[in-house]
């Protein structure tokens, strides 16, 4: 049964969240394949980039220079684990909102990324050639669109498989039912990743729902489940690598749900204080994501010290580069609001 | 394709449909009992066994329908969905008027979807609530979205496979009550010179009945009344695109006539009459004899029975109406 | 774990539907409850009156006299014996459209009943003393109408349950998911019966959803999912008594998924017979639930054939009386469409 | 409840659930993030404080908060439910038009629904999208249910006590930019005198600016200028309550000035202008100078970021039709 593979396979019948490297950086399951080395390279290097992309945007939007902005600060590891499983020359990206590393990673220039941000909006487009919705603002309207995304795939047999994003809040939504209802029905290959970050706003997952796990829903549409630790890099892209290869195998979809915690506001508009406890937060924070795959890849002889210090360095220049670029694109004129209605 | 025929609403429509998929294999068709029953009303009959692996029957969920098409034209097909009353398209409206609406604009071009939403709608077969109610006002008002209504056999073809043909969302409203009681003969290999402009279905210079989808024939029914029993001369106006509305056609079928009178099954208030209303005393300042009437719904929900024959618009009704404008000086 | 408590209950941990009575009306499971003697006459002589009344209105159609009809032959054990599980004096009914028998059952006299159907609209309304809420034409909308009313019931503390009842095709609705998931975190007094009659309209349950058993769904709400045999009335009155206690005890909702099949057609304007093999009909048949029912109570001796050949007659002089009376209640006139617009 | 106080329209709103859950134990409050944070605004703000097991945070699930409304007050509550944003409403729309609405006349009575929903709306903040939507035009098109939505904070209070009041289900439209920024009287005790009638918000014998909600504001901002750089006096009549429209009240304001302006936030194709427009010319033939001009949002999605202004009516816009109907004959 497709719902035991999913946990014969985390190793975990309690469907306890798979964990593979403890938040020392401990590897706890060696048992378990490990990402190539410049895999886990390339993802400390995009963590600590969004990471720098949170406080540079979060300082911008203080600043009054951009509209609100939500930070995926904590959540890194459940983003860029399960991205980098992907292939974006094939494969589709169907973000949620604030998956900004992703976004990234799939192609669209952080130049264009922050020309969204600061309202350049023709700039912001898109390119044609890389394989990705914009950001969604209705939560969980994206899913059964990547849902048809990757139905058309496989009517076509193109073979992309489509990666989707969603919170625990979206998971109430009734688009998010009817969407994994429709993908088990059509067998599509497409790999959902909940990115339980333990809030929606101000709602603790506790409100959201009385299900002990979010992954177990997966029973109900007839595909596995699994559920995983979210601050663990190499657990996330372990369980997404497997997923990709059932939906490309032709298998159908997998639901993953990664759990993590938002350590962050909201947006630049809420005060999470107002409505959860700080202890809470510092405990969240020593679980961090950052610092356990960094232990780990110093332990593991993958990166030295100056190397991180490096990245930070380089992450802050390439970021400045991009908002410079990013503020010489000219700004929208009253009349774009006249354009791209409908086609001509 | 092929030689001009003779045909009822509903084999206009299938014939569309069996055209469309004929042209192009990105045409794919879902919806819910759309394939092996070929519909309720039987329109997508014997696709599924033409085309096998493009007919898909969906899930008893419109929100993944709408949804679905959105991710379906983006991953390079022309879907075409049916929902199974227009009434349910509200269980999709938000995919609907947040996402198909909008795709283009959000991306600023870089997406645009080439979706056709089919769905029955109107009165006078007795059907169960929520299954004859008429939402073009709403649909109407949302930016992004195109709406078509055929009145007759000649537009099931022609404005389908103008709908299915074009680059972004468009609703097609099929007058059930139509379906199998309306026949006409059905242009193929010409129907793109039908455009898409509203158009005359009848001439009169008296006065000018303006309508759409089922009530068009209301109004043709009307007409020869007042010809008959008042010797007024009407025109009936199909507006067959109803967003965005053909304000040149409207306007000039008006101007000449100056008595106009709106018909529409969709309740009154905020109903698309008013829209034309408001349209033709602006672009026609002076022109057109005041007031400009409409025989519409009630605002009451849609009732259930035999009470449909009250809440709708009736030829009595129209030619009442028309008989007050004439009688203006 | 709820989830495992309705499992062991129903004493199958594969989830097989739970069954009382074989098909020839052997009692399979006597280590479980049995419903009074009086449970079971009541039982037969409302699934009697059912099916008569399925015939009769059948007929009426066909005559031109009333409009659409669903009937819910083959499915009576599924909704009588869950039905007979709740006191209308307390409880709330929120039926989908074809639970006839329920509604009669709950308070609504049949000669209203009948009434609806010929379009006497006031002579139809639900009597005020009845908790019922009149039938739904939009699939799905009624569950989060349940919730709320359970959900009322426990804010207010007035202790009674309520039993909705929705069929396989409305869990593919947004509504249903919302509507159990807002149900499973108020935990409120409801309990949800799917009727599986394994089709929507033409669609069967196979194309619905790739869940191997709807009532699996459960989990992912937090609360228990019962599958039973729904051909069974002893099987479907016992777990909906269960489901009923818990819910009094303030233990929050169970799903209960009823499975049988829809011997008739979807409603009088449907032709089954271009969508299904006339010997998945034939085979069906054989799992008649009245005829199950019949042969346990005539085995057990709680009646005689005397006296269910009585009861044949009883019913359709029942239907005949009422119906007479039905027709003497006056057409709406027009002004009924301006009438219960808004409250004056 | 008390003596009259000067509050802002948050205030004003948060003192009518306040009173209004004071008064009856029937009333209960829910909606995403409204118990512990308040609201993302901060409406219900102290809320569940004061009323330990009235306030419930909810599930991400607008339809689920709209179908359980009608539950709880068929279980013999009156619930008071937030929708986060109007736009996302949308995604309930099929509760909202099928089930809230029509509940009382399917039952033909034996089920009223006293629920009202809460929603913020309107421009002006920069908001994500769909967050600004105004869909007042298709909330009217929808018989059995009413729509209030104030522009000042007393009507925050007066219409807010009367919705919850109203034995039928009332969507109230909040006009977030007006929130923080509009303060003004409060009368609590005496609130049901205000009714439920079209209020003239300012006086003038030369033309009558036609609004609701946030653009009532625009309108007297255009008026101020009016009367100042060019001597027009115009009046301005808020709407308040915009389905069921006060006809009386709109056209005994209309008649007396004969020169119209409606100005809306929504789009103007099918918007609610559209029926003022058609209401009057119906009801005062010859009296009323046409035409009647309609200042709204145009016939776009609604833009991101500063491109808000363009979209939005702004008091030059309504200033220019205003001069242009004066200059009539
Ligand atoms: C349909 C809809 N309802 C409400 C909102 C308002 N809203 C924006 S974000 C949010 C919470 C989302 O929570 P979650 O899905 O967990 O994602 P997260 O913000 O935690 O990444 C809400 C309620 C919305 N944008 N869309
Ligand atoms: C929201 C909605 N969509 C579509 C329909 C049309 N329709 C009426 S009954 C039905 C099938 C319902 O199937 P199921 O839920 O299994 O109930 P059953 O008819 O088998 O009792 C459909 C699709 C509807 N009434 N409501
Ligand atoms: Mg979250
Ligand atoms: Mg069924």
């Amino acid at each position: 049964m497709t719902d035991d593979w999913a946990r014969d396979w985390a190793g975990d019948p309690n469907g306890h969240p798979l964990q593979c490297l403890a938040p020392d950086g401990q590897l706890v399951r060696p048992d378990l394949p490990r990402p190539a080395d410049d895999v886990v390279r390339a993802a400390l290097r995009l963590m600590l980039l969004s990471r720098a992309l949170d406080q540079r945007c979060t300082t911008l939007q203080r600043q009054g220079r951009i509209g609100l902005y939500a930070p995926v600060l904590g959540q890194e590891a459940a983003v860029v684990g399960s991205h980098l499983a992907i292939d974006p020359a094939v494969d589709w990206l169907v973000p949620a909102s604030r998956e900004q590393p992703a976004m990234l990673r799939h192609g669209w220039p952080l130049d264009r990324l922050l020309a969204s941000l600061l309202g350049r909006t023709e700039a912001a487009r898109i390119p044609d050639d890389v394989k990705m919705l914009p950001r969604q603002q209705s939560i969980a309207t994206q899913l059964p669109h990547a849902v048809g995304i990757a139905w058309a795939s496989s009517i076509r047999g193109l073979g992309g498989v489509t990666l989707a994003y969603c919170g625990d809040g979206a998971t109430s939504e009734g688009d998010f039912h009817e969407a994994c209802n429709l993908a088990g029905v059509m067998r599509v290959p497409l790999v959902l990743v909940i990115i339980n970050n333990q809030y929606a706003i101000s709602t603790p997952v506790s409100k959201q729902t009385r299900a002990g796990r979010l992954a177990d829903r997966a029973r109900g549409y007839g595909f596995p489940g699994v559920a995983v630790d979210g601050n663990d890099l190499l657990a996330v892209y372990e369980v997404t690598r497997q997923a990709v290869l059932r939906a490309r195998a032709g298998q159908g979809p997998t639901m993953i749900e990664a759990v993590t915690y938002r350590v962050g506001f909201h947006n630049t508009s809420d005060n999470p204080s107002l409505y959860r406890d700080p202890a809470e937060v510092l405990e969240a924070t020593a679980h961090d994501p950052v610092a356990r795959l960094s232990a780990y890849a110093l332990q593991a002889g993958l990166v030295n010290q100056d190397a991180l210090d490096a990245h930070e360095i380089e992450v802050r220049a390439e970021i400045d580069a991009a908002l410079e670029r990013a503020l010489s694109y000219p700004a929208p004129g009253p009349d774009e609001i006249f354009r791209h209605v409908f086609g001509d | 394709m092929g030689a001009d025929r003779e045909l009822n609403l509903l084999q206009a429509i299938r014939a569309a449909l069996t055209d469309a998929m004929d042209d192009s294999d990105r045409v794919v068709v879902l919806g819910q009992d759309v394939g092996r029953l070929g519909g309720v009303f039987r329109v997508t009959e014997g696709l599924d066994d033409r085309f096998p692996g493009r007919v898909f029957d969906t899930p008893l969920a419109e929100a993944a329908i709408v949804g679905a098409s959105v991710g379906l034209a983006i991953g390079g097909l022309v879907p075409v969905a049916e929902v199974q009353f227009l009434g349910f398209l509200h269980q999709a409206f938000h995919q609907v008027t947040q996402q198909l609406a909008r795709y283009r604009f959000r991306s600023r071009g870089r997406f645009h979807l080439p979706v056709t939403i089919r769905a029955p709608y109107g009165g006078g077969l007795r059907m169960p609530e929520f299954h004859a109610d008429s939402l073009e006002a709403q649909l109407a008002n949302t930016p992004g979205l195109k709406v078509f209504a055929p009145a007759f056999p000649d537009d099931g073809y022609a404005l389908l496979r103008a709908a299915i043909r074009d680059p972004d969302p468009v609703v097609f409203l099929e007058p059930q009550r139509l379906y199998r009681s309306v026949r006409g003969p059905v242009r193929f290999d010409t129907f793109a010179e039908a455009g898409l402009g509203a158009r005359l279905r009848r001439e009169g210079d008296d006065l000018l009945l303006v309508s759409w989808g089922p009530t068009v024939h209301t109004c043709l029914a009307a007409a020869d009344e007042l010809q008959d029993l008042h010797g007024v001369r009407s025109a009936v106006l199909d507006l067959r695109v109803l967003s965005p509305i053909d304000r040149d056609g409207l306007c000039e079928a008006a101007a000449s006539r100056k008595r106009v009178v709106v018909v529409h099954e969709g309740v009154r208030t905020a109903g698309l009459g008013a829209e034309i209303v408001a349209t033709l005393q602006e672009l026609l300042p002076g022109t057109i004899s005041l007031p400009i009437l409409r025989v519409t719904a009630p605002d009451s929900p849609y009732p259930p029975g035999r009470l449909e024959d009250a809440f709708l618009p009736s030829s009595d009704k129209v030619v009442e109406a028309a008989l007050q404008a004439v009688s203006r000086p």
